[in-house]
């Protein structure tokens, strides 16, 4: 049995709605419309309020103050269940997928009764996916799929249950740039098709691509509301931020001879089971060189990091830092060595979110003799050097007692990047540190990973994001299936060209200077 | 206030005043109890004999209940400290603390029920001679089992345990074989409880299944359980320490039952009499007549009469219990 | 021969309430709800099975009043976890301790203090007709109480909605990412709410099982335990309904050989302790022995909609 | 801020006592049943504890396990890992302290005597506990099952021993010999039963707060608590330090053997203090894991039981013992809904506060 569906509106009003959290104003006053057959972006900072007001949208959270009309008509929105009812679906910026189950069982949660028909829902969902061009297997564990295979699941999941007003917070956040075109190609059938769609962003790129309207906010208030015929980049950029934004500057990379310094790999494999994880990579890694790596996520650039930090360990090769053998050393002892490491996901490997901000950066140094005083924790000089990070990598945090967990996700990547700055006397290895992040904590990040080039840090960046590999990367490596499709110079290299790399393809005009020797030359 | 609120009613008997002064009831006289007066088992059997003494001998026994191990020694104290005549306790693991406070105290009586420690003028614990009822018992066993197959069931193994198992199980044995069961043999079990019943019953059931036709148990709930066990699988129970006739009838033929009731009357009128005196365990069993059998329907005349006989054979010192007991 | 069967029909007997238990907290797991309170849940049952029986006369009123008892447990317990998101192992030891004195407390309250014991007709075994004459699995199988029978139809019953049904679905992805299920629609509260309550429901007639089903009596002992048995099988049966009934039958059986032994008076070299504390070891060396577990990825976890 | 933390501190204790009283109103409602005036009940019983000085003792002695049994819960909880075999370690603790007094007593010092009694339950409770600690960072065991299952264990064991090796002399009863005045714990407050083990025990809550927040282990013990993977790609080696929690937490449980033993039973019996583990559990959550509000949490636990004894000892009334667990376990229930409770009023507070800046 079915419930009545209401989603034969043409305008949602959301008017004067404010919600407030313990300690901070998530929305305050907020007014727009959205319409059907129009793509509305939402623009803004991390912690303007996109996500909130959506949420509020969507029946997960309750306004505070404030009301939401359809054609005029005030209606209540409790839980999403009646928010269903109305034709509106959201992916949630974490998607909300049941990892151990299928995909089928993903999809049907929540929109049948009683008995399920198995076999039925597979088909179901089979023409589903065939009807817009996703590639997926119903039958499929969600936990197995790629993030951008799971993207499709959750779009899938919110069009089976007959949405017309797609809600989507920050798609492209996980997404290959391929796969983002895909997804932009969904949206314009989509609103097409007389729906319409809420595109949740801070990407200027994409709200510029894709939207009809724009909606920016910050600090929980609409800041514009604009079409975008009307309005460019940098207005948006201002509306969004408050003020310029002014990228760092790269110096070009000289040649210097450094011999062995630096950071060597030598034919480096690692398999599980039949997989290789990573296969035969080589590079040297110069102090004072930033190397990108390109490449789809999951394609052994974590596994890369890790056997470089020594958390996991490879089966054949050597990795040599400064002159020293790495192999032979533990995990304690690689970071001694002077090798920080910022990984992809910080939450799960990189910090604490119920400690305090100086106990996150002592994290690292427990075992340290100069951060400890007879047996105790050396409590003073650690305040002293959470204050000194907290200045030097514009942390905004009340103080160092508050829990880290209670930053802004920019800010604890800040956190993190002092703390492994700290530490990188060697080497620094950065893992996708600016993902999910706004423009503000981009910059600052970008500027600490220049000003460490500059010092003369041999830098590992890996990212899938590619304007983020050209502004900052002295060469850059292509990663397919565990494989270096070759490592080039950036101005050998363009979208297109990347692009192909990344699906493991070499194109014709760049075979020939393919390979690490030639062009340790060319440098 | 709190004479009148004291446990047990009852008409005041004329109590003879040992000094012609005191009477029972003006004995500021204790129960101290190691479990809730009503587990239906060892502590409501103990809180049963204060209850009959207040009846009967007009004293006003007050009682705690639920004294934990680790406040044995403080409760003696604390009552001694308030001056009371007779500390009871309920339970041989009384003996020690019993032992450790009675000397501060001379004026303070100390009398633990089941103890079998007696070093000091003030220390008279009072011991049930178990051995003699299943004694009684095994008369009644050897006499209805109709295989000669016995099953015992112990709390915990001590040594009193031992000796009254031994005694049931061997007499039991011997009377069957007298009857021509040649094959005639006990088994024993502990159950290492004193209240899983859900354990009683299942190994109840299991030394039925084993062969047994005859089933004895002394672990107070867990020998409930397996009264449940016998008459679902219609062997034959002997009830012990409680009349467990009432629990089923048709299976518990028979019961020895405990008479704290006199046991305690006997050790408290003893007691006002002036002669529970210390450095003595003071026994009492058949001869002081707190072991009583109590007969279901289907107990023969003969049988009874067997007992009869035991009982007065050993009034009359003819019969030698000691023998039974493992060395 | 017979001693064998005997074995086998106490092990499927001494199964049971065990099964009960621990297909309830399969189902309440599976929603991300450890039911911790199910020692005190048993414990309730027994009584209330044991106080309805005696006092109106009728073993159905008592497996009533057993499982209203173990509900009423159940919503005070997930009132706490569910919707005040408190500790789910810290306030199942409160209500568990605060149960226990409740049940010896309203025994004296409604009993005084009985001299001899306080006994209640026990559920009948039922013979199941030609069934039970089918020689060793009959006896075992077909020879059993009204309780056991019902467990029969529960066990395909519970597989079936947990694996086949959309509220099974519903149940499944609350215990694996309750977000998933609130963002579908799905109250989660509602849901663990529900699960835990079915649990104190079955869990009530678990206990009842001791009291009416097996002992025809009621004491503070009765349980002892047992309820953690169950809590531990749902864990060695992998959050399964089979991997429980595997894991109770091996309960079963191997408490029932423990009894086996000591009703042989000891095994001789091994004291009758070894025996006594045989499935506890036995859950050890299975929780260490056992690989990938499938715990459900928010066991215990209460959910927070909006933080602070 | 230090308005914050005035008023988050107001909520704490009030709250906490609304259920604490809350848990004796409850308690006190019951005893209406069994005709008792519960008023009278109380009073007379706080009466006497407040006057009579060896009752108030008494509230000091019963605390002493409690400490250890709510510091050796509340060690793992920091490194959110559930030691509740507690009672377990605590009759193994019992057990060494038994065994060793009995084989040494006489025959060293008193001093050196307790010290070593002390040393070998710590031993005892901590390999038991390192065993759980083992296993979970070994093969990922569950520990909250093994070490529930354990306590099972070491009850079989423990009378095991009681009826075989460590049999009285006299060979009745599976209890020990009572332990010689010389292994005897000393008193503190002459005319109670009150020993230095209630001083070690807050000594010992002390140096526990010290080393959880004060040092690196203590620091790398609550961080894995909260992000075990984050400590282990610090260089840490989190297996050793489960093993180390365990081993802390199960050696804290077995030093209630020592003072128990030692300090008050003297002699090892059967069933012996089957319940301070999950008192222990309760009181640790009372204090919210803080091993000094254990201090005050276990001394609260300790008179509700002294109370609770007294009520079952008022001639001609005799209350029933199983009011002591409904105290408590109600007290807990409250103290738990304080939780919520506290954290609603700050949420109120804020979102007040944050509405009248808006405006
Ligand atoms: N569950 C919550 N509890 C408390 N505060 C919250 C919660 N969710 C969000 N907030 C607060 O509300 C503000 C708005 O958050 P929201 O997630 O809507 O931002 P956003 O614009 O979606 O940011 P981002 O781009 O990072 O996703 C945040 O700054 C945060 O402080
Ligand atoms: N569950 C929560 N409980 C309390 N506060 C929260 C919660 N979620 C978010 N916040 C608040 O939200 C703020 C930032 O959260 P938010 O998730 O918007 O950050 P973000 O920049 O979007 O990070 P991320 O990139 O990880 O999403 C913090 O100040 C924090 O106080
Ligand atoms: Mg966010
Ligand atoms: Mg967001």
């Amino acid at each position: 049995m079915r419930e009545e569906v209401k989603g034969n509106w043409s305008e949602i009003e959301i008017r004067n709605v404010s919600k407030y959290f313990a300690r901070v104003v998530a929305n305050k006053d907020v007014n727009f419309t959205i319409r059907k057959g129009e793509v509305l972006a939402l623009l803004g900072e991390n912690g303007a309020g996109k996500s909130t007001i959506m949420k509020i949208l969507y029946g997960l959270y309750q306004a505070d103050e404030g009301s939401i009309l359809f054609d005029g008509k005030e209606e209540r929105i409790a839980n999403p269940k009646d928010a269903m009812r109305f034709g509106i679906g959201m992916i949630q910026q974490h998607f909300s997928l049941v990892f151990a189950h299928t995909v089928t069982e993903n999809v049907i949660l929540g929109a049948m009764r009683g008995i399920i028909p198995y076999a039925k829902a597979k088909e179901q969902v089979e023409s589903l996916a065939s009807r817009y061009g996703f590639d997926v297997d119903a039958d499929a564990l969600v936990g197995d799929l790629d993030v951008g295979v799971q993207q499709k699941v959750e779009i899938i999941k919110a069009l089976f249950k007959q949405t017309t007003l797609l809600i989507m917070d920050e798609p492209t956040a996980v997404l290959t740039p391929q796969e983002a075109d895909q997804l932009m190609e969904f949206v314009r059938q989509f609103v097409a098709d007389g729906h319409a769609v809420v595109f949740i962003t801070h990407k200027m790129k994409e709200v510029m691509e894709i939207a009809d309207r724009i909606i920016v906010m910050r600090d929980g208030r609409i800041s514009g509301d604009l079409r975008k015929e009307d309005t460019n980049e940098a207005e948006l950029s201002r509306l969004m931020i408050g003020r310029d934004i002014v990228a760092p500057e790269k110096v070009d990379f000289e040649g210097r001879d450094h011999g062995q310094l630096g950071l060597i790999v030598e034919n480096l494999s690692l398999s599980r089971g039949k997989v290789k994880l990573l296969d035969d990579i080589d590079f040297h890694l110069r102090p004072g060189e930033v190397l990108g790596i390109a490449g789809v996520s999951g394609n052994g650039q974590e596994e890369l990091c890790e056997t470089i930090c020594g958390i996991r360990a490879f089966d054949s090769g050597s990795i040599v830092l400064d002159g020293v053998d790495l192999s032979e050393l533990s995990l304690r002892e690689h970071i001694d060595q002077g090798i920080g490491y910022v990984p992809v996901d910080r939450h799960r490997d990189a910090m604490i979110g119920s400690m305090s901000l100086a106990e996150n950066i002592y994290l690292k140094f427990s075992t340290h003799d100069d951060w400890n005083r007879h047996g105790l924790i050396d409590a003073n000089n650690l305040r002293q050097k959470t204050l000194e990070s907290i200045e030097d990598f514009d942390i905004r945090a009340p103080g160092p007692d508050v829990p880290a967990g209670n930053l802004s996700g920019g800010n604890q990547q800040k956190l993190i990047l002092a703390r492994e700055m700290r530490l990188a006397k060697k080497l620094l290895i950065l893992n996708q540190p600016t993902r999910g992040l706004d423009l503000g904590a981009i910059n600052n990040i970008h500027t600490t990973v220049l000003q460490a080039r500059a010092e003369g840090l041999p830098v590992l960046l890996i990212s899938t994001e590619l304007s983020e590999i050209f502004a900052l990367s002295d060469r850059i490596a292509v990663m397919y299936k565990g494989r270096f499709m070759g490592i080039f110079l950036p101005r050998e290299l363009n979208t297109e060209r990347i692009g192909l790399l990344m699906a493991g393809i070499v194109p014709d005009d760049l075979a020939h200077v393919a390979d690490e020797e030639i062009r340790a030359e060319v440098v | 206030k709190k004479s009148e609120e004291s446990a047990g009613t009852g008409t005041q008997p004329d109590s003879s005043a040992p000094d012609g002064a005191k009477a029972a009831g003006d004995y500021k006289i204790v129960l101290i109890l190691p479990g809730p007066i009503n587990d239906q088992s060892w502590n409501a059997t103990n809180y049963a004999g204060l209850v009959a003494c207040n009846d009967q001998l007009g004293t006003k026994i007050e009682y705690v209940e639920n004294v934990k191990s680790s406040d044995y020694e403080s409760t003696f104290r604390e009552y001694a400290e308030r001056k009371y005549d007779l500390v009871m306790a309920a339970g041989t693991q009384f003996d020690e603390p019993a032992a450790a406070v009675a000397p501060n105290y001379p004026d303070t009586t100390f009398c633990v029920v089941n103890g079998s420690k007696a070093d000091g003028d003030n220390v008279a614990p009072i011991f049930p001679k178990e051995y003699e009822a299943s004694y009684l018992a095994s008369v009644i066993a050897g006499n209805v089992s109709e295989n000669g197959n016995f099953a015992t069931i112990g709390g915990f193994p001590n040594e009193p345990m031992e000796k009254l198992l031994s005694v049931y199980e061997k007499h039991a044995v011997a009377i069957a074989k007298e009857r021509g069961l040649a094959d005639a043999k006990a088994t024993r079990a502990y159950a290492n409880s004193w209240d899983d019943v859900a354990l009683g019953k299942q190994m109840g059931a299991q030394m039925i299944d084993n062969g047994a036709d005859t089933l004895f148990v002394y672990a107070n709930e867990v020998g409930l359980g397996s009264i449940e066990a016998a008459k679902e699988k219609g062997a034959k129970f002997i009830g012990f320490s409680s009349d467990q006739n009432s629990v089923a009838p048709e299976t518990v033929v028979a019961s020895v039952i405990f008479d704290f009731e006199t046991f305690y009357v006997w050790a408290v009128d003893q007691y006002v009499k002036g002669t529970l005196s210390g450095n003595k365990v003071h026994e009492a069993g058949i001869k002081e007549g707190i072991f009583k059998p109590v007969y279901g329907p289907d107990i023969s005349d003969e049988v009874k009469a067997a007992v009869e006989a035991a009982i007065e054979d050993y009034k009359a010192g003819k019969t030698d219990l000691s023998k039974y007991f493992d060395k | 021969m017979s001693v064998v069967v005997g074995i086998l029909a106490r092990a499927l007997t001494m199964s049971t309430p065990l099964l009960y238990g621990s297909l309830s907290e399969v189902v309440a797991e599976r929603s991300g709800m450890m039911v911790t309170a199910i020692e005190g849940i048993f414990l309730i049952g027994a009584w209330g099975g044991f106080v309805g029986t005696y006092l109106w006369g009728s073993a159905l009123y008592g497996i009533l009043l057993a499982m209203g008892l173990g509900v009423v447990v159940a919503a005070v317990y997930a009132f706490v976890t569910v919707t005040m998101r408190q500790h789910q192992v810290v306030t199942g030891t409160a209500l568990n301790i605060l149960v226990a004195g409740l049940c010896t407390y309203f025994q004296r309250v409604l009993f005084g203090i009985p001299t001899s014991p306080l006994k209640i007709e026990r559920l009948p075994q039922l013979a199941i007709p030609l069934l039970s004459d089918i020689p060793i699995l009959g006896e075992v199988f077909f020879n059993q109480n009204i309780l056991t029978y019902i467990m029969y139809a529960i066990i395909p019953l519970i597989y079936f909605v947990l694996f086949r049904t959309s509220t099974g679905l519903a149940i499944r992805s609350t215990g694996e990412n309750p977000v998933a299920s609130d963002v579908a629609g799905i109250s989660v509260n509602f849901v663990r709410y529900m699960t835990v309550l079915f649990s104190g429901l079955m869990g009530g007639v678990a206990g009842a099982f001791y009291s009416i089903g097996f002992l025809g009596m009621f004491t503070a002992g009765i349980i002892g335990g047992r309820g953690w048995i169950a809590f531990a099988i749902c864990f060695l049966g992998n959050w399964h309904p089979f991997g429980a009934v595997v894991g109770t039958l091996v309960f079963g059986l191997a408490e029932s050989i423990s009894i086996y032994m000591q009703s042989l008076g000891g095994a001789g070299f091994l004291p009758n302790e070894f025996f006594i504390a045989l499935p506890y070891i036995l859950t050890i060396v299975l929780t260490v022995s056992r690989r990938n577990f499938k715990v459900p990825a928010k066991l215990g976890v209460p959910y927070v909609k909006e933080g602070g | 801020m230090g308005k914050r933390i005035g008023a988050s501190t107001r909520d704490l204790i009030i709250t906490n006592f609304v259920a604490i009283v809350a848990g004796l109103v409850l308690s006190g409602l019951l005893l209406l049943l069994l005709d008792i005036n519960p008023i009278q009940v109380f009073s007379s019983a706080l009466t006497t504890l407040f006057t009579d000085r060896y009752m108030a003792a008494e509230v000091f002695l019963k605390a002493t396990p409690f400490i250890f049994t709510a510091l050796a819960f509340a060690f793992t909880y920091k490194a959110n890992l559930f030691n509740i075999g507690a009672q377990g370690q605590f009759y193994l603790g019992a057990v060494a302290a038994v065994s060793v007094s009995l084989l040494l007593d006489g025959k060293i010092p008193t001093p050196i005597l307790l010290v070593v009694v002390l040393a070998s339950t710590l031993v005892a409770g901590g390999l038991m506990g390192a065993g759980i600690g083992f296993l979970k960072a070994r093969y990922n065991a569950n520990e909250f099952l093994t070490s529930m299952m354990s306590t099972y264990v070491a009850l079989a064991f423990m009378n095991y021993l009681l009826r075989t090796v460590l049999k009285e002399t006299k060979g009745e009863y599976p209890q020990t010999d009572a332990l010689s005045e010389a292994a005897w714990i000393p008193r503190i407050v002459p005319g109670t039963r009150l020993h230095l083990g209630f001083v070690i025990a807050v000594v010992t809550a002390i140096l526990i707060w010290v080393f959880l927040y004060k040092t690196p282990m203590g620091f790398r013990i609550r961080a894995i608590g909260s992000n075990a993977r984050a400590v282990e790609l610090a260089g840490i080696n989190s297996r050793k330090i489960f093993v180390i929690a365990f081993l802390i937490s199960g050696a804290l449980a077995g030093a209630a053997g020592f003072t128990e033993v030692n300090g008050v039973q003297r002699m090892l019996i059967q069933d012996f203090n089957p319940d301070i583990g999950s008192a222990g559990i309760g009181i640790a959550i009372l204090a919210n894991a803080n091993p000094i509000g254990i201090i005050f949490a276990s001394i609260l636990f300790g008179a509700i039981s002294v109370i609770g004894t007294m009520m079952g000892r008022m001639p001609g009334i005799n209350v029933p013992p199983s009011i002591v667990s409904i105290i408590q376990g109600s007290v807990m229930l409250f103290v738990i809904t304080a939780y919520y409770v506290r954290a609603i009023i700050g949420i109120r507070r804020d979102k007040k506060r944050l509405k009248r800046e808006e405006a």
